[in-house]
C-alpha cells in the first residue's frame, strides 16, 4: 500500500510543478504569492505521505514547520503594505510612519 | 592542562569574550573590551611562542576527541608567528582606534550613522580577531571554512563603517568576493570529504591527496582563497575597500585580514598536498610576479594617499606568492631560506603596512583630505607620523636593517641557490618601484616649508601607535634570528 | 480473524480512496490557479480546494496510522493549515482590493462569487 | 541509476549555474540569490556523494556540516542584503559601478588624472 | 516501489534544477524571490528523500522561511522607494549592466566543462570504505546524546557550532552598524489590532509554534531537532507577534536585546572554559555531565538564535532617507574620524 502513498506524493509534486507556471506568469505579486501558498500546502501533504510511507515520524515535524512558516511568510508579506499596484495610498495594513 | 591547551584557549576565546563585552555592555565598556581582547591575544601568543620553542609543535584536542572525530588545534611555528604579529598589530591598532573614534564611552546606537558605525567597530574587530586566531591554529578543513566566514562578514562590515558611498560600494563588492571565495573553498572541502572521508588536515596529509577529484578541489580552493587574498587577476576589489575603510579598519584589513587566506593557501599547498604540482606552484609565482609589477606601477600612478598604500598591498602580496615556486626546488627537498624569507616578508608587511595606514590616517585626519597634494607640508606638523610612514615604507622596500630586508635577502638567496634568475629580477624591480612610490609620498609631505592652513591636531596616541608599529617593523630585522627559529618549528611539512 | 481482516481491508480501502480524493482536489486547485482569470478567482479556487485536499489526505492517514500521538499531530497540522489558508486568503484579498486591484465582474467565466470573496471581511 | 547520484548531479549543476549567475548578473539581489543557491548546490554534493559510498549507514558528519552551512548562509544573506540596501540608498541603482577607479566625486580622479 | 521512488526522486531533482535556473535567469525580482522560497521547500523534500530530516527541518525553517522572509522584506523596501507603478531597474533588471556577452560565453563554456569534468570524476570516484560514520556510531554513547547529528554538532565538533554562532553574531553586529531609517514595523505597542482574523490566527499559531520549538529543543538529543530549528521556529512566532503589533520589535538600542544576542555565544564559551580545569581541554565535558550541559547550551542557543533572527528580519531592511550630514563628508578624506569629532571644534 505504500505504493499508493508514494504515488500520491509523486502526483502532488508534479501538481506543484504545474502550479509553478502561475509564479512565472504573475502578473501581480499577489498572484505569485498565491502560487507559493500552493507550494506550502502541497509540501505539507507530501511530507505527511512520505512520513507514513517511510515510518519516519519526524517528517511530521517538518510538515508542521512548513505549515507554520507558510503562515509567517504570507502574513508578514501582506502586513507590510506591499501592494503598490495602481496608485493606492500605502494601504491600511501598515500604519508605520 | 598543557601550556598549549591553556594558551590556545586564551588566544582564541579571549577576543571572543571581549567581543561579547563590547557588544552587550554599556558603551563605557567598549574600551574594556578592546583591552581584554588585546591582552589575551598578547599573553596567549607569547605563551604559545614559548611553548613551541620549548616543546616543538603541539596540539589541543577540542572536546577531548582528537581527529578525525573531533577538531584539533595545531600549534606550530608558522601559526604562532602569525598569531604574534596579529596580536602586536591588533593591540596597537586598538589603541589607535580608541582615540580615532572619539570618546568611545559616549557612542550610542541612537546617534548619527557615523556614530552608530563607530559603536560597532569594537565588537566587529574583536570577532575578526577571533577568526584570525582561529585560522592560524586550525587543523580542520571545515573549521577553517567557518572561521573564514566570520572573517569575511566582519571585514566587509568594517569597510562599510566609513559611511561614504565609495566605502559602501567597496564593502559590498568585498563581501560578494569574500562569499564566493568561501563557497569555492567549501566546494573543495566537500570534494575532499567525498573522496577521503575526513576533514582533518593531518589525516589528509597522511593520505597524500592525488587524482582528479583532489585536483579539482585544490583548484577550487585556490581560486577562492586567491580571490580573498587579492592575488593579481582578482585584486580589483582590494584598493577601494582598503582605501575606503576608516583608518584603523584599513590597517587591519591590509595588514592582517589578507594574511588569513594566504595562510590557508600555504597550509593547503604544502602541509596537505605536499607541494601540489610544480606547474601550479610556478603559476602562482607568475601571478605573484604580475601582482608585484602591476600593483607597484598602479601605486605609483595614484594621487590619493590611502589608495597608493592599498595598491602597494596588492604588490607586496605578490612577494608572498613568489615564495611558492622557490620553496620546492626539486621533488623531496624544501628550501628553508624561501620558507623563512617569504614568511618574514608576510610578517614585516603586516607591521609596516599597519604603520603606513595609521600614519596616513593621521595625515588625512589632520588636513581632512586624502589627496597627495593636500598633505604637502604635513611633515612639519606631524613629524612622528611622517617618520612612521617613512620607516614603514623603507621596511617595505627592503632597506636594511628592517625585517623586510632580511626577508627579501633570504628569498633572493634561495633564488640564487637554485639559479631562478627571473624571480630575482622581479624581486629587484619590485623593490625599486616600492622605493619610488614611498619617496613620492615623502616628497609631497615635505613639499612646502609652511604647514597647511586647515590643520587639526592629531591625538598623541594615534601618532604613537603608528610610530611604534614602524619601529617594530625596523627592529624585527635586528631580532630576525629568533623569528627564523620560530618559523622553522614544524616547517612547511609538519605532518 | 476473518472479521478483523475484513475491517483492516475496508479501512485500507477507505483510506486509499480518501487519499486519492485528496489528490484530485489538489489537482482541481491547480487547474483553477492556472485557468481562472484573475487573482480573486484564483484565491477562491486554490485555498478552498487545497485545504480540503489536505484534509482528505490527513483523514486517510489518520485511519491508517494506529498511533494516537501521530493522529493528534496530523489533525493539529491540518487545523493549522486550515486557519492559515483562511487568514492568508482573507488578508491577500483585502489588501489587494485596498491597493486597487479590481476584480473582474463581467458575466461569463467564473463571475459568481468574485465579489464576495474580495469584499468579505 | 542510483537515486543518490541524481541528487549529486543536481548539486553539481546547481552549484555551477549559480556560480555563473553570481558572476554574470549585475543586479545585487540576484548575486545574493545566486550565492545562496551555490551554497545549497554544494550542500547537495556534500550530503549525496558520501552516502553513495556507504549506503548502509547514514553519515551524520555531512549533515552537521550542512546544518552549519545553512545558518552561515542566513547570516551572510542578512548582512549582504543590508549592505545592498545601503548601496541602493546612496546611488539609487542596484548595481555596483564598473571598475575600481571610482572616485568620481573628487575632481581630477585617479587613473587618467595622474598623467 | 523502487521504480516509483526513483521517479519521485527524478521529479524532485528536475524541479530543483528548473527552479534554480528560472529564478537565476528571470528579470522580475518578485518572481525570483517567490521561486526562491519554493526552491527552499523543494530542497527540504530532497533532504527528506536523502534521509536527513534534521536538515529538512532547518532548510524549511531557515533556508526557505527566514531567508525568504528577508528577501521579501527587502523587496518591500525597494517597492516603497520607487513608489507606485513606476518601472525601475530595482525591481525589473533589464540586464543592461550585465557583463558583455563574450564574458558570459567564455564563463558559460568554462562552467559547462567544469560541470562535465566534476560529474565524471564524482561518478567514477573510487568507493573506498568510509570509517568515520562507523567511528561516530561506535562512540556516540560517550557524547551523552542519541541523535548522531546533535552529537556531532554539540560534542564531537562543538567548536564549529560555537564559531557558527559567532558568524551569526558578526552578521548581527554588521547589520546593526548599518544606518537604518527605523521605519516602525507593524502597529504601536498596546494598540489593538483591528484585524480579528489575524488576531485569531496569532492566538492559535503562536502557542503551537512555541510548544513545537520547546519540543524540538528537548527532543533534539534523541531525534531530529535542535537549537537552530527550534530557534528559527521561535523567531517565526516572534515575527508573527511583531507583525500583529503585540510585541514591540527588538532593536539594537535595547541593551537586553544586545545581551541576549551575545548571551548564547558567551554561555557556550564560558561552558567550554569552565570544563578546562577539570578535563584539560576546551569543551571536553566531564564524565556524566555531557547531557545536562548540552541541553543547557541548546536551550540558551535557542533563545539567542530566535532573538537574532527576529532582529535580522524586523529591523534590517530599511532604505534610509538621504542624510545631509553624511553627504557633506568629504569622500576623498578620512571620513569617519573627522565626522565623529566634527562637533568639537571645527
Amino acid at each position: 500500500m505504500s505504493l499508493l502513498l508514494l504515488g500520491a506524493a509523486l502526483f502532488l509534486i508534479l501538481n506543484v510543478g504545474a502550479g509553478l507556471l502561475r509564479v512565472v506568469r504573475g502578473p501581480t505579486p499577489a498572484d505569485r504569492m498565491v502560487a507559493a501558498q500552493l507550494f506550502g500546502t502541497s509540501g505539507v501533504a507530501i511530507l505527511l505521505l512520505l512520513a507514513e510511507a517511510s515510518g519516519e515520524g519526524s517528517l511530521r515535524d517538518v510538515a508542521l514547520i512548513f505549515a507554520l512558516l507558510a503562515v509567517v511568510i504570507s502574513v508578514s508579506f501582506v502586513k507590510r503594505g506591499w501592494i503598490r499596484a495602481e496608485g493606492s495610498s500605502d494601504g491600511e495594513a501598515d500604519h508605520a510612519d | 592542562m598543557t601550556p598549549f591547551e591553556l594558551w590556545s584557549t586564551v588566544v582564541i576565546f579571549g577576543p571572543l569574550l571581549a567581543s561579547v563585552v563590547a557588544l552587550s555592555a554599556r558603551p563605557a565598556l567598549l574600551r574594556a573590551g578592546l583591552v581584554l581582547g588585546s591582552l589575551s591575544a598578547l599573553v596567549g601568543s607569547a605563551g604559545l611562542w614559548r611553548a613551541v620553542i620549548l616543546y616543538g609543535p603541539g596540539r589541543h584536542l577540542l572536546g577531548g576527541w582528537g581527529q578525525p572525530l573531533g577538531i584539533e588545534l595545531w600549534i606550530d611555528g608558522f601559526g604562532v608567528a602569525m598569531l604574534a604579529v596579529t596580536a602586536l598589530v591588533g593591540a596597537l591598532t586598538s589603541l589607535y582606534a580608541n582615540s580615532y573614534f572619539g570618546d568611545l564611552s559616549e557612542l550610542s546606537v541612537r546617534e548619527s550613522p557615523a556614530g552608530r558605525g563607530a559603536r560597532f567597530f569594537a565588537p566587529l574587530w574583536l570577532l575578526l580577531w577571533t577568526a584570525l586566531n582561529g585560522i592560524y591554529l586550525s587543523a580542520d578543513l571545515f573549521n577553517l571554512y567557518v572561521t573564514l566566514e566570520i572573517l569575511g562578514l566582519s571585514a566587509a562590515a568594517i569597510v562599510t563603517l566609513a559611511v561614504s558611498r565609495q566605502a559602501t560600494v567597496a564593502g559590498m563588492r568585498y563581501l560578494l568576493v569574500s562569499l564566493i571565495g568561501s563557497l569555492l573553498y567549501l566546494l573543495g572541502v566537500a570534494l575532499l570529504y567525498v573522496q577521503y572521508g575526513t576533514l582533518s588536515l593531518e589525516g589528509l596529509a597522511a593520505i597524500g591527496p592525488s587524482g582528479p577529484i583532489p585536483a579539482i578541489a585544490l583548484a577550487a580552493m585556490t581560486v577562492g582563497m586567491a580571490a580573498k587574498t587579492a592575488l593579481f587577476p582578482f585584486h580589483a576589489w582590494l584598493p577601494p575597500a582598503h582605501a575606503g575603510a576608516p583608518a584603523p579598519g584599513s590597517a587591519i584589513l591590509s595588514a592582517l585580514v589578507v594574511k588569513g587566506s594566504f595562510f590557508i593557501l600555504v597550509r593547503l599547498w604544502f602541509s596537505v598536498y605536499g607541494g601540489g604540482s610544480p606547474e601550479g606552484l610556478v603559476l602562482l609565482g607568475v601571478l605573484g610576479s604580475g601582482a608585484i609589477l602591476w600593483g607597484s606601477v598602479l601605486a605609483l600612478r595614484q594621487v590619493s594617499l590611502k589608495r597608493l598604500i592599498a595598491y602597494s598591498t596588492v604588490a607586496q602580496l605578490g612577494y608572498l606568492f613568489v615564495m611558492f615556486p622557490l620553496l620546492i626546488p626539486e621533488p623531496g627537498l624544501w628550501n628553508a631560506d624561501a620558507w623563512t624569507g617569504g614568511l618574514l616578508l608576510a610578517i614585516s608587511h603586516a607591521l609596516a603596512k599597519a604603520a603606513m595606514f595609521l600614519a596616513a590616517g593621521n595625515m588625512s585626519y589632520a588636513v581632512a583630505q586624502d589627496r597627495l597634494t593636500a598633505i604637502s607640508g604635513v611633515a612639519h606638523r606631524l613629524p612622528m607620523s611622517f617618520f612612521a610612514f617613512g620607516v614603514g615604507g623603507l621596511s617595505l622596500a627592503g632597506l636594511p636593517p628592517s625585517a623586510g630586508f632580511v626577508g627579501k635577502w633570504l628569498l633572493l638567496r634561495s633564488a640564487f641557490e637554485t639559479a631562478h634568475w627571473i624571480w630575482i629580477a622581479v624581486i629587484a624591480v619590485g623593490g625599486l618601484l616600492t622605493i619610488a612610490y614611498v619617496l613620492k609620498v615623502l616628497r609631497y609631505a615635505l613639499d612646502r616649508d609652511e604647514a597647511p592652513e586647515d590643520f587639526r591636531p592629531v591625538p598623541r596616541r594615534m601618532e604613537w601607535a603608528a610610530a611604534l608599529l614602524a619601529l617594530a617593523a625596523m627592529a624585527l630585522g635586528v631580532r630576525a634570528l629568533e623569528l627564523v627559529e620560530l618559523l622553522l618549528v614544524g616547517g612547511p611539512f609538519p605532518w | 480473524m476473518p472479521i478483523e481482516l475484513t475491517v483492516t481491508l475496508v479501512m485500507e480501502v477507505v483510506s486509499g480512496l480518501l487519499i486519492v480524493a485528496g489528490c484530485l482536489f489538489f489537482l482541481a486547485g491547480t487547474v483553477g490557479l492556472l485557468r481562472f482569470p484573475d487573482l480573486y478567482c484564483r484565491l477562491h479556487a486554490l485555498t478552498k480546494a487545497d485545504t480540503l485536499g489536505l484534509g482528505l489526505i490527513v483523514a486517510g492517514l489518520v485511519i491508517r496510522n494506529p498511533a494516537w500521538p501521530a493522529r493528534v499531530q496530523l489533525v493539529l497540522i491540518w487545523m493549522l493549515a486550515l486557519s492559515a489558508a483562511a487568514t492568508v486568503c482573507h488578508l491577500l484579498a483585502r489588501s489587494s482590493l485596498a491597493a486597487g486591484i479590481e476584480p473582474i465582474r463581467e458575466p461569463g467565466g467564473a463571475s459568481a462569487g468574485v465579489t464576495p470573496a474580495g469584499e468579505g471581511r | 541509476m542510483n537515486p543518490v547520484d541524481l541528487y549529486m548531479l543536481a548539486g553539481i549543476a546547481i552549484t555551477l549555474i549559480a556560480l555563473y549567475a553570481a558572476l554574470t548578473r549585475a543586479h545585487l539581489f540576484w548575486k545574493v540569490l545566486a550565492i545562496n543557491l551555490m551554497g545549497t548546490g554544494i550542500f547537495l554534493i556534500l550530503l549525496a556523494a558520501p552516502s553513495r559510498r556507504t549506503p548502509e549507514i547514514a553519515d551524520p558528519l555531512p549533515q552537521a556540516m550542512v546544518l552549519t552551512g545553512i545558518v552561515v548562509a542566513v547570516a551572510a544573506t542578512a548582512l549582504a542584503l543590508g549592505i545592498a540596501l545601503r548601496v541602493i540608498a546612496r546611488s539609487d541603482l542596484p548595481f555596483l559601478p564598473d571598475g575600481d577607479e571610482d572616485d568620481p566625486d573628487s575632481p581630477g580622479s585617479t587613473g587618467e588624472a595622474s598623467r | 516501489m523502487t521504480a516509483l521512488g526513483l521517479l519521485l526522486d527524478a521529479s524532485v531533482v528536475l524541479l530543483l534544477v528548473a527552479l534554480a535556473t528560472r529564478l537565476l535567469l528571470t528579470r522580475h525580482l518578485f518572481e525570483a524571490i517567490v521561486l526562491f522560497v519554493s526552491y527552499g521547500l523543494t530542497l527540504s523534500l530532497a533532504w527528506v528523500r536523502l534521509g536527513a530530516p534534521n536538515i529538512a527541518l532547518a532548510e524549511a525553517a531557515l533556508g526557505a522561511g527566514v531567508t525568504g522572509a528577508l528577501f521579501l522584506n527587502t523587496y518591500q523596501r525597494l517597492a516603497e522607494r520607487i513608489g507606485d507603478g513606476a518601472k525601475s531597474p530595482l525591481l525589473e533588471d533589464d540586464g543592461s549592466q550585465d557583463p558583455p556577452s563574450w564574458f558570459k560565453g567564455l564563463l558559460g563554456g568554462g562552467v559547462i566543462l567544469l560541470g562535465l569534468g566534476a560529474g565524471w570524476a564524482l561518478i567514477g570516484a573510487g568507493r573506498r570504505p568510509a570509517f568515520l560514520p562507523h567511528e561516530i556510531a561506535a562512540r556516540l554513547p560517550e557524547t551523552g546524546v542519541q541523535n548522531p547529528v546533535t552529537g556531532v554538532l554539540l560534542n564531537f565538533r562543538g567548536y564549529d557550532t560555537l564559531l557558527e554562532i559567532a558568524v551569526l553574531v558578526a552578521a548581527m553586529a554588521g547589520v546593526w552598524s548599518l544606518d537604518r531609517g527605523s521605519r516602525r514595523f507593524g502597529r504601536a505597542r498596546g494598540e489593538p489590532d483591528e484585524d480579528p482574523v489575524l488576531h485569531a490566527l496569532t492566538r492559535f499559531a503562536v502557542p503551537v509554534t512555541v510548544v513545537t520549538a520547546v519540543y524540538l529543543t528537548w527532543v533534539g538529543s534523541t531525534e531530529p531537532g535542535g537549537a537552530f530549528q527550534a530557534g528559527s521556529l521561535l523567531a517565526g512566532a516572534g515575527v508573527l507577534l511583531t507583525v500583529a503589533g503585540i510585541l514591540p520589535p527588538p532593536t539594537a538600542a535595547s541593551r537586553p536585546v544586545r545581551a541576549m544576542v551575545a548571551g548564547g555565544m558567551a554561555g557556550f564559551v564560558l561552558a567550554g572554559i569552565a570544563v578546562l580545569p577539570l578535563t584539560g581541554q576546551f569543551l571536553h565535558y566531564p564524565e556524566g555531565w555531557a547531557y545536562p550541559m548540552i541541553l543547557g547550551i541548546e536551550a540558551l542557543l535557542t533563545v539567542s538564535i530566535a532573538v537574532v533572527l527576529v532582529e535580522l528580519f524586523v529591523d534590517v531592511p530599511a532604505v534610509p532617507e538621504p542624510d545631509p550630514a553624511l553627504e557633506s563628508i568629504d569622500p576623498s578624506g578620512d571620513p569617519l574620524g573627522r565626522a565623529l569629532r566634527g562637533g568639537e571644534d571645527s
